[in-house]
């Protein structure tokens, strides 16, 4: 540790910190236009300069590299310090008469106009200021290497080799982020064969994968990890303060053996796109229901404000109700959860914007406990109720301003009247749908599905919980659509049933299964291979085919095969089933 | 009078209906041994090898024979008379080969019809030449000298059991000679019977049981017929493709058809639970066919000639559906 | 007397079966003329089964499982898909028209199916008419000699 | 009316009915020998794959499985177009000269040798295996026991099964013969040989020695002058197996001889509304009732058949017997019907020499006994002399192999006429005006009938009871006189 005084103040700090974070940890201010933390000091603008003064010696020095001394005195703000941050000031000026941020940083430092006569430049506002932030990150950070510099003096600009796109460069977006006047954008184009993902804002590549999960803990897709790609970045392991990022770390397969087993694999949501009449993926502003919900959270791309692709506030929002639901086309089911939460969109809509709302419904279902109470409210909050399915969504324009927005052709059925209405934003509201690995799981537990592709219950009144196959259950919205109370009220009843086995420790299983009458066995083996179980044994010594009791499930088809009937289905022997014909058909 | 030992000894009746001989043959297959049968036994009947009178067994009283070997299946009302009568003569009738048990060859015909056969026998036939007017047997003709007759033949053949009641049953066409010598020490040996309606002179369990041939676990994709390829003698002819019937056949024979490597055809009948020897014979074949696709299913069992004539060759008579339907 | 089909049905007890019941609670109109055996799975009729249904006076046996591959058992229906065809040839060579026996998947969900498959089945053997067996007449002598030695007996 | 009880004709393989109608001179009208059986195997085989033919129509009789196992076999070799491997032809020559021996040996010893061994004259109850056993001395009873056990047990080693074969199938054998086997056939047809000679010898001192006998056999109430019919090799030498059907005119002199497949431009059947079974004839000579001469197309298919037909005998030993019965019979062909038991046991013995020297044959050991059929199967016809006459199994099928046309001609069923005829000669030659039909008439029939060896199980293919001879007597009015009835 060493000490220095900076403008009076006697502060502590470590050797070889810089003059920028002494000064930062003192409190005190220092322009910058080329420092980023992330980065080694470049000291190309020369705003940090400052006066050091050692013994009777003083001279003005960059802070942003110059290292601390023992016992130096620093002064930031001397008439000569700020003589040179003003002249430097007015070069700039001078050079980038149009950038924002130039000029920001010359009102900080008082300086209006340039003394020496522009050069006739027409810059953008956000034209390149040459602070080299990008070509370092881009080289030191991301170590991509795309970006450089290229010609000298007045010529000098960033450029990508050759001036040509490349494949080198790892679309990570880190230059577009440090640069300061927003010079470099990040364009949605197809890019090495991929189609740019229609998403809601960036997204990172470490990330917390759903806005409510639980634990929040974040993960890192490796695939758009600079430093997973490069090797390079390490910057969220540098802001970690407890160390907890782990590059390292891959997936695992884990075994556990359980007796019983509850399939809660929940459900995917209809993909509007396959209803190209309400554009949704080639409009703009077109959600699906649960797009619109990140845009709802306070977390989401928008910190929760309902802005438009262009971050205007919509005049006018439309939902339409039953995508892929109540459809012969597509699912017959109702989906049974959006009537309800359209009708919170509608109310957070109203709550935070002054736009008009469209709601498109065919049948209002609000069934819940404090649901039609809700839906009532609503109507008192002024949402136009339509009744009737829209038929299409087109590209048009307000009457008024002629501003481009979308109109959805519909008919109203309650007026009797064929309508189209504008509205700047559209919410979908699509059908709950089984999983599209549903059939994969329902045969790995060997369970039944309904014919709307849900996992199948017992008994669709006595037993809602557990399936055919024993020991596994179903809850939630795997066994079919269901809003959260419901769906906790199902899981719960579920695990109430594993418990009770649980706690009873043992369980009973079948007595239909299958045995071997040795004195009839022949061991022809033509049972052998017919059992999924592999119940079934060939006992080499005896020659004679044997049961494994516990293996055995009792379907009886090696009781059918066997040729010398020395099989017997326990519960169903030959003998039952032909007195059962005799009895059936007298 | 005890020193008569006539009146001593048991008294046994051979008789034979609809049968090609084979079972008689087989009895006189003990050799030496049908001496000593001669001896313990005090014979009332064997139409073969000796001479009686059925008007003798007539006038016999009620159950005076103690053991009768009936064996032929029922093909005509003269075979049925025959059963009936000795069924009230004998204390013990036993149904005598495959013939009386389960119909056996003969039974066969219960694939046709009457009527077909006259018809191809007397018309159709490529040797037959119609000298007189394209005529058929009848049961009544009047020739100049004056009314003739002759026996009608039945629509169906039976076995013997679906006539009268029948107390034990010798499976085999014919019964192998070891087993009748076994059922006849047996019954001279003087221990209890077993529960009328058993099986004598067989196993418990199916021709496999005494296959010498080794059997592993069987997934088929084609199926032979026997002349079509060169077997294994080592090896379980059906996993080679080869239709037989040993899994699904009653043990007893040794399993004699496959050690001269031919296929068993199931002369001794259906194992003691299974209701159908047919049926259980499909069920095994499917059982051991490696096919999901219904084409190729239909393809494999194409190759399967002639199910009911092959899976019922000796019990299609005592079937559960006993006979084919002409329309 | 109209002639009323009489049909035996094997359902498979997790899929068909379950199904049947599905259309019951669903109160879905079917035939009357099934009437229901149940087993575990399809794969448990035996051959044996369906001819002894015939011989007992059935006009028309169909026999229902799961869908291939929905089998709670994973494979048995796979047996029954071999078992049945060769069963229709077994009938057919005993001159019982193959159509009077069937093999349908109905799965538990399928309760409308069920009804439907149990409707056309049983016109299709309306239009085929009784079967007549020579075995059934047989049986009833049976019967009959049996009834009366009893009454000896007593 | 009087009914004449009589101990029953036994000893006679097949069911038979004969009626006997007297004129108003109560001389013998007409006779009718009816077979009130028949099977249907023509059609019941038809839609079964034909390689099951030979294990299926074994069953058509329990006697002689081995001669329709071999017709059928035959057949189906046809049906297939394919050669069968020396060895395995071979092998089934021997199974069935085996068969043969043993085959005689029953008939000689237990159904018709008695009535010669014992006397027609001694009680019926007398003329069985046991009497034989009692005139001839006890080991004779051991002998032909042994003789039955021993050709099973050569049967069973080739065969399969000694009763209902299996082992033959459309080309070749299915199971060969090892050393140790082959040496234990060869013992056992040595013995066969011996047998062979020992039976000749009874023959010779019971039969031959006593001219009454012979006088018996030469008697015209035992003589038809009819056709002959028999199976030769290319030397028209007797040959039980395969060969040529060469008929001979009553002169003896060769009116047609041919190939199996041709056997229905030779020969035809004739149906009568009395009787189940029937009536074969030379086609070529047409059917004129129950007559013979050169004229009637009626044959005769017996052993006594096979040697007239024939030049001489294949083995040494037999044609040396051979020629000597016909010098004692006055030359051929010999019309005598009960010279038939002399030519069995010269057939018997022809067998066993037969047996013998393939069980010497070093090829019958051989590997190679199968040809696997390649091409498409069509029409067959497989014929052997089966102990009781000319065999013959005729095979129509589909391109699978599966039957479509069944005919089979059995060897009883060729000599149906001339036993009909048989019996009608000896009724007329004994039945007079006023005669009582007793014992001595039935025997006589009897005799007329066991020369042949009849089988009439197998000549309907009848699965019949073995129901016994029943004589009715009706007298011109057609009311029935006596009905003589062995139980």
């Amino acid at each position: 540790m060493v000490t220095i005084n900076i403008d009076g103040q006697h502060i502590e700090v470590v050797d070889d910190t810089t003059v920028l974070k002494a000064a930062e940890k003192a409190g005190i201010w220092i322009p910058t236009m080329c420092h980023c933390e992330y980065l080694e000091p470049y000291g190309v603008c020369r705003l940090c300069s400052v006066e050091v003064v050692r013994g009777k010696r003083s001279r003005i020095v960059t802070a942003c590299n110059y290292p601390v001394r023992a016992g130096m005195t620093v002064h930031t703000n001397s008439p000569r310090v700020t003589w040179i941050r003003k002249l430097i000031m007015e070069m700039m000026l001078s050079r980038w008469p149009n950038v924002r941020v130039v000029h920001e940083m010359a009102e900080k430092l008082g300086v209006s106009a340039p003394r020496f006569p522009s050069l006739e430049r027409d810059e953008a506002e956000n034209a390149c200021i040459l602070c080299g932030m990008c070509v370092n990150m881009c080289n030191d950070v991301v170590r991509a290497g795309v970006l450089g510099f290229a010609h000298t003096g007045i010529n000098r600009e960033v450029v990508l080799p050759f001036g040509q796109k490349t494949d080198r460069c790892i679309v990570c977006g880190a230059c577009a982020k440090v640069c300061p006047t927003g010079h470099i954008r990040m364009v949605l184009e197809d890019y090495k064969g991929k189609k740019p993902e229609y998403t809601l804002g960036p997204k990172t590549a470490i990330s917390v994968p759903s806005l409510q999960a639980v634990p929040r803990v974040p993960v890192i897709d490796p695939a758009s990890c600079i430093h997973l790609t490069t090797g390079g970045c390490e910057i969220c392991a540098t802001v970690c303060e407890p160390k907890a990022i782990n590059y390292g770390m891959q997936d695992e397969v884990q075994e556990i053996e359980v007796g019983q087993i509850l399939v809660a694999t929940g459900f995917d949501i209809f993909d509007a796109t396959a209803m190209a009449q309400y554009g949704y993926g080639t409009l703009d502003n077109v959600y699906s229901a649960l797009e619109f919900e990140m845009l709802l959270n306070s977390t989401g791309p928008t910190g929760g404000k309902v802005l438009l692709k262009n971050g205007k506030e919509p005049r006018s929002v439309g939902i339409i109700h039953c995508i892929g639901s109540r459809d012969q086309n597509h699912h017959a089911y109702c989906s049974r959860v959006c009537c309800m939460y359209a009708l919170k969109f509608a109310h957070l809509v109203h709550d935070r914007t002054k736009a008009a709302i469209y709601q498109f419904y065919i049948d209002m279902r609000a069934f819940g406990k404090g649901y039609e109470e809700f839906y009532t409210r609503l109507l008192d909050e002024g949402i136009t109720m339509i009744r009737g399915k829209a038929a299409e969504v087109v590209e048009g324009s307000w009457p008024d301003n002629g501003e481009r927005t979308l109109r959805i052709r519909c008919e109203d059925t309650l007026i009797g009247k064929f309508r189209e209405i504008p509205v700047d934003m559209l919410v979908l509201c699509n059908a709950i749908e089984p999983r599209r690995d549903a059939d994969r799981v329902r045969k790995l537990f060997s369970i039944s599905k309904s014919p709307d592709g849900f996992f199948l219950e017992r008994h669709p009144k006595l037993d809602p919980t557990s399936t055919t196959t024993d020991g596994v259950y179903i809850a939630g919205c795997a066994q079919g659509p269901k809003d959260i109370p419901d769906t906790v009220a199902q899981a719960s009843a579920a695990a109430a049933r594993i418990l009770s086995l649980i706690s009873r420790g043992e369980v009973e299983i079948d007595p239909v299964r299958a045995t071997v009458q040795e004195t009839y066995c022949s061991g022809c083996r033509i049972c052998n291979n017919l059992c999924p179980y592999g119940a079934i044994e060939f006992l080499e010594d005896r020659k004679v085919s044997h049961v494994n009791e516990a293996l055995c499930k009792g379907c009886g088809t090696c009781v059918a095969a066997c040729p010398s009937s020395a099989m017997t289905g326990e519960g169903f022997t030959d003998a039952q089933i032909l007195a059962e014909l005799d009895g059936l058909m007298v | 009078m005890c020193g008569d030992e006539t009146m001593a000894r048991p008294t046994l009746a051979l008789y034979w209906a609809a049968s090609c001989g084979g079972c008689e043959i087989a009895v006189l297959d003990l050799h030496e041994r049908i001496l000593d049968v001669a001896n313990a036994f005090d014979i009332v009947l064997w139409p073969v090898a000796m001479d009686f009178k059925y008007a003798d067994i007539r006038k016999r009283e009620d159950k005076s024979i103690d053991l009768c070997l009936f064996n032929g299946s029922i093909r005509n009302s003269e075979n049925a008379e025959m059963a009936r009568l000795l069924r009230a003569k004998s204390t013990t009738l036993v149904a005598f080969g495959s013939c009386s048990m389960e119909g056996g060859i003969p039974g066969l015909a219960n694939l046709t019809t009457k009527q077909e056969i006259l018809k191809f026998v007397y018309h159709d036939s490529p040797s037959t030449i119609s000298t007189n007017g394209g005529i058929m047997p009848q049961t009544h003709t009047t020739m100049p000298e004056g009314e003739i007759e002759i026996p009608e033949m039945w629509e169906t053949v039976k076995a013997l059991d679906q006539v009268v009641e029948v107390d034990y049953y010798v499976p085999g066409c014919p019964p192998i000679p070891d087993q009748i010598w076994s059922v006849v020490e047996y019954i001279l040996s003087g221990k209890p019977m077993p529960p009328r309606g058993s099986v004598l002179g067989a196993g418990t369990k199916t021709c496999c049981d005494e296959c010498a041939r080794k059997k592993e676990e069987k997934k088929l994709k084609e199926f032979f017929r026997p002349y079509e390829i060169e077997t294994d003698p080592a090896r379980c002819l059906l996993e080679q493709g080869i239709v037989c019937m040993g899994p699904a056949t009653r043990d007893g024979c040794g399993a004699l058809c496959p050690a001269a490597n031919m296929p068993c055809r199931g002369c001794y009948g259906p194992p003691p639970n299974a209701v159908d020897q047919g049926a259980k014979m499909v069920s095994a074949l499917s059982s051991v066919i490696d096919a999901h696709e219904p084409e190729e299913i239909e393809r494999i069992l194409d190759q399967i000639a002639d199910p009911v004539g092959t899976f019922y060759r000796f019990s299609l008579a005592h079937s559960i559906l006993r006979r084919v339907e002409k329309p | 007397m109209p002639f009323e089909p009489k049909i035996i049905g094997f359902l498979c007890n997790w899929c068909s079966y379950t199904g049947a019941d599905l259309a019951g609670v669903s109160r879905i109109k079917s035939a009357p003329n099934v009437r229901i055996v149940r087993t575990m799975c399809s794969g448990r009729v035996d051959p044996a089964f369906v001819l002894k249904a015939f011989q007992l006076g059935a006009d028309g046996v169909v026999v229902m499982g799961c869908h291939l591959g929905d089998c709670h058992y994973q494979e048995g229906n796979y047996k029954t898909v071999r078992r049945i065809p060769f069963l229709k040839r077994l009938v057919q060579q005993f001159g019982i028209d193959r159509r009077r026996l069937r093999l349908e998947w109905v799965s538990a969900s399928e309760g409308d199916r069920f009804a439907e498959v149990v409707n056309e089945f049983t016109e299709e053997i309306r239009s085929l008419g009784p079967l007549k067996l020579y075995v059934h007449g047989e049986l009833r002598g049976e019967k009959q000699r049996q009834m009366e030695t009893e009454r000896v007996v007593h | 009316m009087r009914q004449i009880k009589i101990d029953p004709v036994t000893r006679l393989e097949g069911h038979g009915k004969i009626d006997i109608f007297l004129d108003d001179d109560g001389e013998v009208a007409n006779t009718y020998f009816q077979i009130p059986e028949l099977r249907g195997f023509e059609q019941f085989c038809v839609g079964r794959p034909v390689e099951e033919m030979p294990r299926i129509t074994t069953r058509i009789c329990g006697v002689c499985p081995e001669a329709h196992h071999m017709a059928a076999v035959k057949a189906c070799d046809a049906v297939f177009h394919v050669a069968v491997p020396p060895t395995a032809k071979k092998l089934r020559q021997l199974l069935y000269n085996v068969f043969f021996a043993g085959d005689h040996t029953t008939h000689f010893y237990a159904l018709g040798g008695p009535d010669f061994v014992v006397g027609p004259d001694a009680p019926p109850a007398e003329r069985n295996i046991l009497g034989v056993v009692r005139k001839v001395g006890l080991e004779v009873g051991g002998k032909v026991i042994e003789m039955r056990k021993r050709t099973q047990e050569v049967i069973k080693t080739i065969g399969g099964k000694q009763t209902h074969q299996v082992t033959c199938l459309p080309g070749g054998i299915s199971k060969g013969i090892t050393e140790d086997e082959r040496k234990q056939i060869e013992a056992h047809c040595s013995w066969f040989v011996e047998f062979g000679k020992f039976t000749l010898q009874i023959f010779d001192d019971i039969v031959l020695k006593n001219q009454k006998y012979v006088d018996l056999i030469l008697s015209d109430a035992f003589t038809h002058r009819t056709y002959y019919m028999g199976l030769v090799d290319e030397n028209n030498r007797v040959n039980f197996y395969d060969g040529r059907v060469r008929v001979v005119d009553p002169e003896g002199k060769e009116f047609a001889k041919y190939a199996p497949s041709e056997y229905l431009d030779n020969i035809a059947e004739h149906v009568e509304s009395w009787t189940y079974l029937k009536f074969p004839f030379l086609k070529k000579v047409g059917w004129k009732g129950f007559v013979d001469g050169r004229e009637s197309g009626v044959y005769r298919a017996t052993p006594l058949s096979r040697l007239n037909a024939a030049d001489g005998m294949p083995t040494p030993l037999a044609q040396a017997e051979y020629e000597k019965m016909y010098a004692t019979l006055g030359g051929k062909p010999v019309h005598a019907t009960l010279a038939t038991h002399w030519a069995r046991i010269i057939e018997l013995l022809s067998a066993a020499e037969m047996a013998l020297a393939l069980a010497r044959d070093p090829e019958i050991t051989g590997t190679q006994i199968r040809t696997i059929p390649k091409e498409t199967p069509t029409e067959g016809v497989g014929i052997v002399e089966a102990p009781r006459g000319t065999l013959t199994h005729h095979y129509v099928t589909d391109a699978r192999g599966i039957l479509t046309k069944v005919n089979l001609i059995v060897g009883t069923t060729n000599n149906y006429a001339p036993i009909a005829m048989s019996i009608q000669k000896a009724a007329k030659g004994l039945i007079k005006k006023g005669t009582e039909v007793t014992d001595g008439v039935l025997n006589t029939i009897e005799m007329a009938f066991r020369a042949y060896d009849p089988c009439f199980g197998c000549a309907t293919h009848a699965f019949t009871g073995r129901s016994p001879l029943q004589v009715r007597i009706f007298d011109a009015s057609g009311e029935l006189l006596q009905s003589i009835t062995r139980s």
